[in-house]
């Protein structure tokens, strides 16, 4: 186990639907333990071989999950979140898009004086590679190794993983954190936990345009950071007061700008790769310089 | 969503904040009926979403019902930073003495709603605080708590409201946080907030945004949603359940995943050329949706190539080839294209493809530079395209 | 505050929780035609806030109007458990199936809400809870996050609700609570919560207790707020500013601070009595405020004796004098008095009343006891009082 | 300085009205340090001497108040205890009566997470003798020494320090926590405080019907008591179902009965007084048991 998640994890499905099955069903090809899936109303009975529940306090005090991973589409995710939560589900890990901010916000407010750690909402989920994987990444991109990765966007995480695996760089520990405004585990708090992670030698960081934390990341690194970081920001050519594709990502006046975030990395000392190809480069160099 | 003033104006007021008097006009006539019927100086506003209206020419002050009816007449088919002005509200002109400013937005870093208050009122509020910070204060509610009443009254002493002010401003400031949680907002604001010389205080301008996520439980407001022409394809895009920005370069982009998408737009400009567009299929896309976006992409008349970038995940690369042969097959693109397939079942995929009118590549910065040569070499071949613009 | 079960069925319906159709009638021409318009049989069901009232006669099951009158004649004006019934509910009688359970109360210990959900319904939910705990689902909902829809779940779960009506009974739990939240209410109970023949769900009886603390802002119910006669010396002290519980003993008892008065009172019982009230006249009292104290006191014709008991804080004892002279001036008091002044300005205080018809004592257990013995006397002296009750 | 106030207590007033003002005076002649008084709109002014504040955080600032009594009447009394909460404010003491229960679970829940302490509210204050003194308890009654006595009642309060201090049993620090049914500082709490303090030789107890902290309290006793302790419940002639003057003290159906307090306590091992003018005999046999 790296960081979050390992061979301890015992994973919980909350919405085994359509995608929450075909997903469990990769997880569990993976080597995750699936324990069990909340089904209100099926409570006793099993599906694909799963176990079913009524409720995620049932759930755990059965199966003794300590993670679980939300499918529940939006307008119940964040009830959702807020059960596992009051469960103390240890990590939360959720797919779903297009929750409302307000819902988030008060997820957020619970979030603050629980245990719990949310991954997401609006996310790949995160994958700590030959050990276990909770989300709905393609497993084939990532190996194991040594590279902490944090990443705000989906399918870029899974080009940046396949890019460094070819590279034999392997990861350590793959969080995708989601692409929303308001979500569990910001790129500040996800790089903390990589660099106070022993099986983490570095640090690769893909943030996009909207809001500011990776600049918060990168003064954090600056004063703190342990280990050699390299960053990629998407979306320096968006215009502003767009809005591209995730809920988070749009530059608000002079709020959110790539400049602004390549501007922090690069004075925290912390090489950007100017397009995906790069970033294997840059860490192998930063590796090299330590 | 952004509401027009008019209809964030009868938010507000429905909780109890104040709004001068005012009436929707769609023509002069309407417009001089309404300030008759208000029975004062009137202030004719076009009902458009930009910022700077007033500098604009679009709101002016009327003395007189005719005077009103002539203002109207001047500011409806206006063209205020490219939105054509359709609708007027006309409004009981204020008898202002000072402008205050009042806001409530998210703060991502903090998870927060973040309610500020100025009485530097009637200028944007960024300016506001690149110039002047110290002359906003800013406040963080708790999402579970609300806007208490000690924490709008400290707000009010920190802006240091004037007294006789104080209270009718902490009343509003309370009222427009019920608002902006009642509502799903993204942004609630008013600025100015009219202090009148008779020492009222209430709403001079009324900006809401709703979270288009909370639409489904929003229907009254969802309702009010009009889509400007601009917006038309990005509309049309989300009904088929992608997403689609439109831009001003010449290189049309079809990707999976929004940051892959960013990602491909920054490879072209790496290439030293211009995207024409933002557009994720999203994940698993299937051969209809890859044929509506490519249908799509090749509607805008300036692209001159198109990049199609596919990292398969749950996309399977053979769903995303027949759907590009499902317009191929019909007749021959107008443009290149150029693709790039990469993950799940792209082997599959780039044998279908095989023999079809394109170019394939291996990686994203290849296949960027070609979508961009290609682009170059369309802009040289079809001069006439760009000047029709 | 409690209200009636008509007033708590109006609530309930307003947050959209279903009841039967059901009508006030205040005489049995006006239950008969009430009967007409529902146009089925009813259940006459009489407007007293006593538990039981099915027991004692005060609900009837009728299949026709005529018979629907014939009920209200016999409910109306029947004297339950010491309240006189003045209004019935004619109410369209249910399809009963079974019978649940839903209240809301408040958990001191946990300081939070509970919610209690039960499939045993119908009956006192103490005595249920005495007999079979585990069929009562609990839930404790944080005040700031109300109860969340997975809560409303696990306890529809836990109690085994059946499946058919999981979601109407999670949909009203939740709606109670809304309910339980915005009137301000220490209980809200559904009891029985009915399930139909047909699957329906809705609510057999309600009961709404407001928090009297609350009423300032819940104006719209405590305009609902009826005194019965037993309450109305209650209602006249509350309104001078003192706080006054009538008891059934004859020792009268008068004292400032609800502990102190409570010690008053179980040290009358001590000394083998029985205090008549319980009169506590707040700290600070002024001069009127100890004579009107005094005055509701012995306007209670099983006083045999009153015990004045003021340990002065805020309290001062020569005000609390010149109360009690304020009576005794004008005529002597009908029973004997016994003071006992200690604390603040308690030397003036004796001083003012050297001479007043009254017994002064150091002590509460002495003054009780004096009390006590004073009363017998009285029960002695004027056995009449006692037969005429 | 035993339990929770001493003389480094610095103590702010909100609500400085008649009441307020009255008492401000009387905790100054007892020589506690009234640093400052909130007063929306008066900020920058002083009256009787108290420097005034616009609100609580700019008053913790100014003056480094520790403490704050509240006054406020009930319609805005949990706005001025959350906004104390707000400023980090240690031991907050609420005397207003009438607050509605719904407010107090507001403010109960906001508590949960906070450092702050919650004396009252509808209750007359604590005090520790000599020392410090926060509320409207008249002073003369009390005198330091080692029993620490919590009580829900506050004449009763006076009239039993009174029979203490006359019986030269002089008082750690009093509490009064309050007759409503929530109240911030529940029995169980307060007499956790005295046993843990070490200035405390034994504890009395004032409880009276209604809920069940007294039972709580007694078994939490039985189990880690760690010094004499002596209660007195008032109330064991009341009827159930009649309120008795404080909104807490009201037994319903068989819950909050005298009986079960009584015999909850004589479980534990603790006597219980049947008249206040036992509890300073009471007192010293337990102590001469030790």
């Amino acid at each position: 186990m790296s960081v979050l998640l390992g061979r301890d994890t015992r994973v919980l499905i909350q919405g085994l639907g359509r995608e929450g099955s075909f997903h469990a069903a990769r997880m569990k090809d993976y080597g995750t333990a699936v324990v069990g899936a909340t089904k209100p109303g099926k409570g006793g009975t099993t599906q694909d071989g799963i176990p079913l529940f009524d409720t995620v306090a049932q759930a755990v005090a059965a199966t003794g999950a300590n993670a679980s991973l939300i499918f529940v589409p939006a307008p119940g995710a964040a009830d959702a979140m807020l059960e596992a939560i009051d469960a103390g589900v240890e990590l939360v890990v959720t797919i779903t898009e297009g929750i409302p901010v307000q819902d988030m916000l008060k997820v957020a407010a619970v979030l603050e004086t629980s245990a719990t750690t949310l991954i997401g909402p609006n996310c790949p989920g995160a994958i700590t590679p030959g050990e276990c994987k909770i989300g709905i990444m393609p497993a084939e991109n990532f190996r194991p190794g040594g590279i902490g990765f944090v990443s705000r966007s989906g399918t870029l995480t899974y080009e940046i993983a396949d890019l460094l695996s070819q590279a034999g760089l392997g990861q350590s520990t793959c969080i995708g954190i989601g692409g929303d405004p308001v979500i569990g585990l910001p790129t500040p708090d996800a790089v903390r936990l990589l660099n106070e992670d022993p099986a983490t030698e570095a640090i690769v960081i893909v943030g996009e345009i909207g809001g500011s934390a990776e600049e918060h990341a990168a003064e954090y690194l600056r004063a703190q950071g342990k280990k050699p970081a390299v960053a990629f920001i998407a979306g320096r050519s968006a215009p502003p007061g767009k809005r591209m594709g995730h809920a988070g990502a749009i530059v608000s006046g002079n709020q959110g700008t790539a400049q602004s975030k390549v501007k922090a990395f690069e004075e925290a000392g912390i090489p950007v790769a100017s397009a995906p190809s790069q970033i294997p480069r840059l860490v192998r160099e930063a590796l090299a310089r330590r | 969503m952004k509401l027009h003033e008019y209809q964030a104006k009868q938010v507000l007021s429905r909780a109890g904040i104040p709004i001068p008097d005012g009436r929707l006009a769609t023509s002069p006539e309407e417009a001089e009926s309404a300030a008759k019927a208000i029975g004062a100086a009137v202030a004719v506003k076009a009902q458009v979403q930009v910022g700077g209206r007033g500098k604009a020419g679009g709101i002016k002050v009327t003395k007189t019902p005719a005077e009103a009816r002539e203002a109207a007449k001047a500011i409806l088919g206006m063209d205020l930073k490219g939105l054509r002005v359709d609708k007027v509200y006309v409004e009981r002109a204020a008898n202002v003495a000072a402008e205050l400013y009042l806001g409530i937005t998210l703060d991502r870093d903090r998870r927060r709603p973040v309610v500020m208050l100025s009485t530097v009122g009637g200028m944007d509020i960024e300016e506001v605080a690149a110039s002047t910070p110290e002359r906003i204060a800013r406040g963080w509610p708790s999402p579970l708590l609300g806007l208490l009443p000690f924490a709008a009254r400290a707000l009010a002493f920190e802006a240091r409201v004037p007294e006789p002010q104080r209270d009718a401003v902490v009343d509003i400031a309370q009222r427009l946080f019920a608002v902006y949680r009642s509502t799903d907002a993204m942004l609630v604001e008013i600025n100015p907030l009219f202090v009148q010389k008779d020492g009222s205080v209430l709403a001079g301008d009324a900006k809401l945004d709703i979270d288009d996520n909370a639409l489904f439980r929003q229907k009254e407001l969802a309702a009010l949603k009009e889509v400007s022409k601009d917006e038309e394809a990005e509309e049309k895009a989300r009904a088929l359940g992608f997403s689609y920005v439109q831009l001003d370069g010449d290189v049309g982009i079809i990707g999976n995943g929004a940051g892959l998408v960013m990602g491909t737009l920054d490879a072209v400009r790496n290439a030293g050329g211009r995207a024409a567009n933002f557009l994720d299929v999203g994940g698993g896309a299937k051969e209809a949706v890859v044929k509506a976006a490519l249908e799509i992409v090749l509607a805008n008349q300036r692209v001159k190539s198109v990049l199609i970038n596919i990292f398969g995940g749950i996309t399977r690369g053979d769903e995303v080839a027949k759907g590009i042969l499902a317009v191929t097959a019909q007749h021959p693109p107008r443009v290149p294209l150029v693709i790039r397939l990469s993950g799940t079942e792209a082997a599959a995929g780039r044998k279908l493809l095989e023999g079809a009118p394109l170019v394939s590549k291996e990686t994203m910065d290849d296949a960027a530079r070609e979508a961009v040569r290609l682009a170059a070499e369309g802009r040289v071949k079809a001069p006439a395209t760009r000047v029709k613009r």
